[in-house]
């Protein structure tokens, strides 16, 4: 089941039967793997399919319980990361891995820095290939600049320079763009192709099938840790690939979304903050998906959070059904119904030292006791439940959420909030790193909660996702509301052109 | 590393200060005999603290150092009675050989079995304070079977300045250049900022763990010949506590307790302020009931200001305000530019 | 054989490991006599408690006891005699409902003007002198700081000036630190009295690394094999200690008449301590042995081979 | 978060297994009367690991809960100084362990300081203080009613012969129930697990993460103030040095009990069965004459090797103990 490419002798890495076990769970069942020279594979396949894991064995994190690695024909054994890198084989990882006290050269240079006399960190020239690294990848700041200062895509554009600067073989991209802006992930597409001219093996791992169409020449689809199938992407489809993925076809990814709204719910008049966002205010009504679209780092989140009251020194007036809603931690908006899924899932989001039940029950455990007491069967029942409605993919409850894959751990956090029936729910980037099936889930647990008559805030930057499910869409830029769409001849030219102040449309209220 | 700069002189600052005060109270605080006595009082606490540094770095800590400071002395007392014929630089070079053992005994423990510094230090701080009782049997090494060697060694001038303040200026200049200018150094920085991020890209995170407990444990080691030398006597009890000094020095000097953060210029003013304090308290005739009280509080108000000026800076998303002015407001365009066409 | 057990302050303290060598040669005296030597690890009330407990469980016969606190271990010692155990305290009393018996070293009036004596002894002409003493709560420091200033009132005295004191908490470098405090703060300063045996040895540190050998003398109380090093190179002219090892002995021999019942506790008894002589307790049951003895040049290398 | 798991196995075993060997292998250890002597050697340690126990699982720490203790008994001298009888003494101990956890609290909570660094300070600050108000003093003379709550056991208060379990012990047994069944059994508890799990996560959950905080170390001050209470009845006197280094016998106790350093594992039983352990062993050591300073350096070890021996196991092939110990809580 290997992808094989047109032409192209030997192949320059290879994986055979590779087996890696985490305990219970068989996250890799005897993957195949055939990387040319200047070829740039897909590699896809659902959350928890086993590609962080694949990632991790081509890089010397994990050793395989089975299989070999062969370079150029050779087996390789790698025993640290560092052998990998040695071999010539890097990877820019899902998690970002940065260190924020150092600067841009330090990160790029980290354990490998070059050495003067004396084995002294020669610190000017390791500036100098710093800055000749960034300078490639696009990237408009100095080599000096401390990681702590840098915007989160400007943290990723320091990975892809890591991996360039390190005359690597292989370059492994773990889902390079998921938090790059449209304009950064078009300059990543020439990135990958001056890898591939410079006859670069690419490793690709992403959930956009844009993506892939763009840039990569072959495919590989895992499914529950096994290759299932692989091929040309000039000759596929993606609802061929949605099919190889999720083992069954998947039509229709969007789902219709009830078109009546009822009543206004939430208003928010004058949102503001010292530094981060001014006079945000929009309404949202009952039944109503309400789209907030803008680039990374408009302030979309940091007013999300200040609706929850976890945002100091924001102030302004919400009202919820008409009540003023004096928020001031994040009980008060929870209390009235109003709950958030934050955007950094591993961070704000999820224990992942919890089990999954009890991830799942947190929030609503104060319904869930009697008094103050816990109980188990009720406990327990209420996040079957929820597993079940959700399909969350898990060995069993007591499962700690860290051995989940990112889409299922994303369930489990959207999860907790539904045994809480609230009113109003902010989802902020739901679908970021999760696959296809999985999306699908979510979009059609938003649809289900918006015709049970709930409201939902959705914070994307992905385009499509806001244009097939928002009601309305409101566009926030450098931290102000920018402009503000119906759903009815939407455009995405011009919700993008007001997202990056390209040119500035009217603010249309709808009514 | 900018930050670090500022809070770097306001400390040399609030020590000038603290100097000048004390010297309004007690002239002769402000002598040369004074200065060279906080040298020499803080000398054998820089040895210490720069280990505690590198560790405090890796987001570790090494409670044991004190005990490592005294068993190392005590054995070292001892090896110099039974053989007096051991030059300087043999116990040395001994001193060193059994803290960096003892530390190395630490980073062992910590790296191989994965286990928490907190609890292991915690563990053999009890442990080797234990193993000098039974080296020793409870008895002290007295001033006349110190060797000749160790005593003189704390007391020696070297090129017109103290011994000790050589020792301390040698090994803040060593752990400085290892943290700037060696590979193993920026690795602590790294894992401490980020350890998980720092086992992907391939820093050999054990070895370095096992460096910085060892060189703890040597520096420490190295200190317990020149306490021993300096006090002339050997002794169970020796430096009980001190660990807490050693840690306060960190924290005052701006070292995170929370790792990769720190300089071996704070670090060292961390300990002149303390040896200022230490130094003044007994001049100032401050009652010695008050001088926990008053350590306590330092230690609380440095780390409250410490917060404050580390405080991350959060983004600025908005324009910021003269630029404001600049571009016109979105709503201000939206109602003065209707001629750019609506959407759909 | 009789077990006797020997509780100090805590363990590794020169001084009470001579005693125990005292206590030792009692019980090879009396036969029938097993020494038990115990302390705890911190010198604490409550470190001593765990350690009378344990040994109350063991069923010795006597007790004999160097308080952390005269007051603390009260409960306990209580506790102690009610099963049948005789508990006196030595070296640091315990109070006196909480005892039969206490054997002072030497009296403490004795030792405050032994101490005023060998100040006066290096500022013959008179001058200012220093306390340098352990802990702030050392009850038996603070007794005999209280003696010397009495004897310091007193007529002969006047020329003599406590000028300050200071704590060295019993650590050698707080101790060492607090002497160089001394040196800046009081330049005229012609003694140091350190009534304790690690501030006696870091005060003649400091004073001769501070080369002030001649012009700052040390005294106080200390034990001869700390001491000689100190004495021959001149920070010290003369300190004083009791014996340590009579006193051990002699505790041993108290202890061991109240175990055979020979000895009930009352004021005015007269206890009978073997080589050492004869005690009479006090109205307070209290026991004093002898002046301290002074060390000097001309004696100390000789006894700083025994303790 | 396991009431009652296989390291608390493990405990249990060790306690049965030291209780019984020495019973049989010293004279006189098995008798009620020792055993009840051996109670007071980890009763008020025991209430103090009670809440540092919670602290570590939530993520954090109070090194100052032993110099609290002494402040706490300072206020029981001033207050029988000023007169007091025995509910004004003890008043006067909770208040003040309140405070003193309060400005831990604040530190932590409003500062946003990490609790290690605050209470190393408090621990010198509270410490401190009670040496400048005491100097060299003590404070001695307390009213009868606070020495028989503190030597007093059960059958005092009874009226039955023989029941001689020390009110220390009783005190501790009841706070351990207590705090076992709120951290086990009611949602406070698993919040606490949330907290020290993540505490990010936690607050975005809606938990009033701060308040959390503040209550455990309030809840610190209390537990000191209870320790302090029963320590200076049952020694009658207050000195700046009472109860010193407690804090790390607490911390001891803890960890040995299973619960893990880096905050968000462990439970009440191991930590209660740890204190039983550790009173037991250290009795026993010292009815075999063990100098305190040995003992010490063998619990450190045995702190050490608790840690260790599991992963040994995990490491070379199977042992007989492996399964039980790798299923602990030190993963
Ligand atoms: N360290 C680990 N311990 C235990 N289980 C793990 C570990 N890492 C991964 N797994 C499990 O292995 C399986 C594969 O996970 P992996 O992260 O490779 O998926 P993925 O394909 O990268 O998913 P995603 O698209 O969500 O990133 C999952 O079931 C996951 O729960
Ligand atoms: N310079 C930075 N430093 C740290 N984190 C950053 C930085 N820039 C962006 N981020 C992260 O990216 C997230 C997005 O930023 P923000 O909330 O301001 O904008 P947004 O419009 O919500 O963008 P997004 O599309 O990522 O949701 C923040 O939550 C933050 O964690
Ligand atoms: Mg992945
Ligand atoms: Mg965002």
């Amino acid at each position: 089941m290997n992808a094989s490419p047109s032409s192209a002798p030997a192949p320059l890495l290879q994986l055979r039967g590779v087996h890696k076990r985490f305990g219970p769970t068989h996250a890799l069942r005897g993957v195949d793997l055939t990387l040319h020279a200047g070829q740039v594979l897909a590699l896809i396949g659902e959350n928890g399919a086993g590609k962080s894991t694949l990632v991790k064995t081509l890089t010397g994190v994990h050793a395989p319980d089975e299989g070999s690695l062969l370079l150029d024909g050779v087996t390789l054994r790698l025993r640290r990361a560092r052998d990998a890198t040695v071999a010539g084989i890097v990877a820019v990882h899902q998690e970002t891995v940065m260190f924020e006290a150092l600067t841009a050269a330090e990160n790029i240079f980290i354990g490998r820095q070059p050495l003067a006399w004396g084995g002294r960190v020669d610190w000017a020239r390791m500036n100098r290939e710093a800055q000749a690294a960034l300078d490639q990848v696009g990237a408009g700041f100095a080599a000096t600049t401390r990681v702590a200062e840098l915007s989160l895509a400007q943290r990723h554009l320091i990975e892809i320079a890591r991996a360039l600067s390190q005359q690597a073989r292989v370059v492994i991209l773990d889902e390079p763009t998921a938090a790059l802006s449209q304009q950064e992930i078009r300059d990543f597409y020439g990135i990958v192709r001056g890898l591939k001219a410079r006859g670069v093996a690419v490793l690709f791992i992403t959930h956009k099938f844009d993506e892939i169409f763009a840039v990569c020449d072959d495919y590989l689809v895992l499914r529950d840790g096994a290759s299932v199938g692989g091929g040309r992407v000039a000759e596929a489809t993606e609802p061929e690939l949605v099919r190889l993925m999720a083992g069954r076809a998947i039509e229709q990814v969007y789902p219709a979304v009830p078109a009546q709204r009822g009543p206004v719910v939430l208003q928010v008049e004058g949102l503001s903050h010292p530094t981060e966002f001014q006079d945000v205010a929009f309404e949202l009504r009952q039944g109503e998906i309400l789209g907030f679209y803008g680039l990374v780092g408009a302030g979309r989140s940091e007013a999300m959070l200040a609706l929850m009251g976890l945002n100091p020194g924001a102030s302004g007036h919400i009202r919820l059904d008409g009540r003023p809603l004096p928020v001031r931690q994040p009980a008060d908006a929870i209390t009235a119904g109003l709950v958030l899924v934050p955007e950094e899932r591993q961070r704000q989001g999820a224990v992942l030292g919890l089990s999954v039940r009890h991830n799942l029950t947190l929030a609503g455990l104060a319904g869930l006791c009697r008094g103050p007491w816990l109980s188990r069967t009720r406990e327990s029942a209420f996040a079957q439940g929820l597993i079940d409605r959700l399909r969350v993919k898990t060995a069993s409850q007591d499962t700690p959420l860290s051995g989940l894959s990112g889409g299922n751990q994303q369930k489990v956090v959207i999860g907790k909030w539904l045994g809480l029936n609230p009113r109003v729910v902010i989802l902020d980037e739901p679908t970021k790193g999760i696959d296809v099936g999985a999306k699908q889930a979510v979009y059609e647990l938003i649809a289900d909660l918006v015709a049970q008559g709930l409201s939902v805030i959705l914070v994307s930057s992905e385009l499509p996702e806001v244009m097939n499910l928002a009601h309305r869409v409101v566009v926030m830029r450098r931290g102000r509301l920018v402009a503000e769409f119906p759903r009815e001849g939407l455009e995405a030219e011009a919700v993008v052109a007001a997202a990056s102040g390209l040119q500035a449309p009217p603010l249309r209220r709808a009514a | 590393m900018r930050q670090h700069h500022g809070r770097d002189l306001a400390l040399a600052a609030i020590i000038g200060l603290l100097v000048l005060a004390i010297g309004l109270r007690a002239p002769i605080f402000l002598t040369l005999r004074t200065a060279l006595d906080v040298v020499n009082d803080s000398g054998i606490l820089v040895l210490l603290v720069m280990g505690q540094m590198l560790v405090l770095l890796t987001r570790g800590v090494d409670l044991s150092v004190a005990s490592t400071l005294a068993l190392t002395g005590m054995l070292c007392a001892q090896a110099g009675r039974a053989w007096p014929e051991l030059g300087v630089v043999s116990l040395m070079g001994l001193a060193a050989a059994i803290g960096a053992t003892l530390g190395a005994f630490n980073g062992l423990l910590i790296t191989r079995f994965q286990l928490p510094a907190i609890v292991v230090t915690l563990g053999t701080m009890s442990a080797y304070r234990g193993a000098i009782f039974l080296v020793s049997g409870g008895a002290w090494v007295n001033e006349q079977h110190i060797h000749p060697a160790i005593k003189a060694l704390p007391r020696a001038e070297w090129l017109g300045g103290p011994a000790l303040g050589w020792i301390a200026l040698a090994a803040a200049l060593a752990t400085a250049g290892l943290l700037r200018w060696r590979r193993e150094g920026r690795d602590l920085y790294a894992y401490g900022g980020n350890p998980s991020a720092a086992q992907v890209v391939g820093i050999p995170v054990q070895r370095r763990l096992f460096m910085a407990y060892t060189l703890s444990g040597l520096l420490a080691g190295v200190g317990g010949l020149l306490w021993v030398g300096r006090y002339a006597i050997a002794f169970t009890e020796l430096a009980t506590g001190y660990e807490l000094t050693v840690i306060a020095a960190c924290v005052i000097g701006g070292v995170s307790i929370a790792g990769g953060v720190g300089t071996v210029t704070g670090a060292v003013l961390g300990v002149a302020f303390i040896g200022v304090v230490n130094g003044a308290l007994p001049v100032i005739q401050v009652s010695p009931f008050w001088q926990q009280a008053i350590a306590g509080a330092v230690i609380l108000t440095s780390v409250a200001l410490n917060a404050r000026s580390g405080r991350q800076h959060r983004r600025q998303i908005l324009a910021p305000q003269g630029a404001t002015a600049a571009t016109v407001p979105p709503t201000a365009a939206a109602s003065t530019a209707p001629s750019q066409g609506a959407p759909a | 054989a009789d077990k006797i057990a020997l509780v100090v302050k805590s363990l590794g303290i020169g001084f009470f490991d001579a005693a125990h060598q005292g206590a030792l040669e009692a019980a090879k005296e009396l036969k029938d006599v097993e020494i038990i030597y115990t302390g705890p690890a911190k010198a604490t009330a409550e470190g001593q408690i765990e350690v009378i407990n344990s040994l109350i469980a063991q069923g010795v016969k006597a007790i004999i006891v160097s308080a952390n606190d005269p007051d603390a271990l009260v409960p306990v010692t209580k506790k102690a005699m009610q099963r049948g155990i005789k508990v006196i305290s030595f070296d640091s009393g315990i109070r006196a409902d909480g005892r039969l018996m206490h054997l002072a070293p030497s009296n403490n009036a004795m030792i405050g003007s032994k101490l005023v004596a060998m100040a006066r002894e290096v500022a013959p002409k008179g001058g200012e002198i220093a306390v340098l003493s352990a802990t702030a709560q050392a009850t038996n420091q603070n007794t005999w700081i209280a003696e010397m200033k009495k004897v310091l009132a007193t007529a002969g005295y006047a020329d003599l000036k406590l000028v300050s004191v200071v704590y060295g908490d019993d650590q050698t470098d707080k101790s060492y630190r607090e002497a160089q405090g001394l040196f800046k703060s009081h330049p005229n300063l012609r003694a140091i009295v350190a009534p304790t045996t690690v501030g006696v040895a870091a005060a003649a540190k400091a004073v001769q690394d501070e080369k002030k050998v001649g012009q700052i003398f040390v005294t106080g109380l200390g034990l001869p094999s700390e001491m000689a090093g100190h004495v021959r190179n001149g920070a010290v002219k003369s300190f004083a200690i009791w014996n340590p090892i009579d006193l051990g002995y002699s505790a041993v021999y108290a202890a061991h008449q109240f175990v055979k019942g020979t000895a009930k506790g009352n004021a005015g008894e007269t206890l009978s301590l073997g080589r050492v002589g004869k005690v009479t307790l006090d109205a307070g049951k209290e026991a004093a042995m002898a002046e301290p003895f002074t060390y000097n040049e001309s004696n100390v290398d000789r006894f700083a081979k025994i303790f | 978060m396991n009431a009652f798991g296989s390291w608390e196995r493990v405990l249990l075993l060790l306690v049965i297994a030291v209780y019984a060997g020495f019973g049989l292998g010293i004279e006189g250890f098995a008798s009620p009367w020792a055993l009840a002597d051996s109670t007071t050697n980890f009763s008020e340690k025991g209430l103090l690991a009670l809440a540092m126990a919670l602290l570590i699982i939530a993520g954090e720490i109070d090194l100052s809960v032993a110099a609290t203790m002494a402040l706490c008994s300072l206020a029981m001298g001033l207050a029988h100084q000023a007169g007091a009888g025995l509910p004004g003494l003890c008043a006067a101990a909770v208040l003040t362990g309140l405070a003193c956890g309060a400005l831990n609290g604040w530190l932590v909570t409003r500062l946003g300081l990490p609790s290690i660094v605050v209470t190393i300070g408090t621990l010198s600050l509270y410490r401190g203080l009670a040496l400048v108000v005491l100097g060299d003093q003590a404070i001695t003379g307390y009213p009868e009613a606070l020495s028989a709550l503190g030597n007093g056991t059960l059958a005092d208060w009874t009226g039955i012969e023989g029941l001689i379990l020390p009110n220390e012990f009783l005190v501790w047994a009841l706070a351990a129930v207590a705090t076992g069944v709120w951290l086990h059994g009611t949602l406070y508890g698993r919040r606490l697990y949330a907290l020290g799990l993540n505490p990010i996560a936690a607050r975005f959950t809606g938990i009033a993460v701060q308040r959390y905080r503040m209550g455990l170390f309030l809840f610190a001050g209390l537990m000191a103030a209870l320790a302090a209470v029963l320590l200076t009845g049952r020694i009658g006197s207050t000195r700046p040095n009472l109860a010193l280094g407690w804090e790390l016998d607490a911390i001891t106790m803890v960890i040995l009990g299973g619960v893990a350093i880096e905050g968000g594992r462990g439970s009440i039983a191991g930590t209660c069965l740890a204190a039983v352990l550790l009173g037991g062993f250290t009795f026993a050591l010292g009815m075999l004459n063990v100098p305190g300073i040995v003992m010490s350096m063998v619990v450190g070890g045995l702190l050490v090797g608790a840690m260790v021996l599991p992963r040994l196991g995990a490491l070379r092939k199977p042992l007989p103990l492996r399964a039980v110990l790798t299923q602990g809580r030190f993963r």
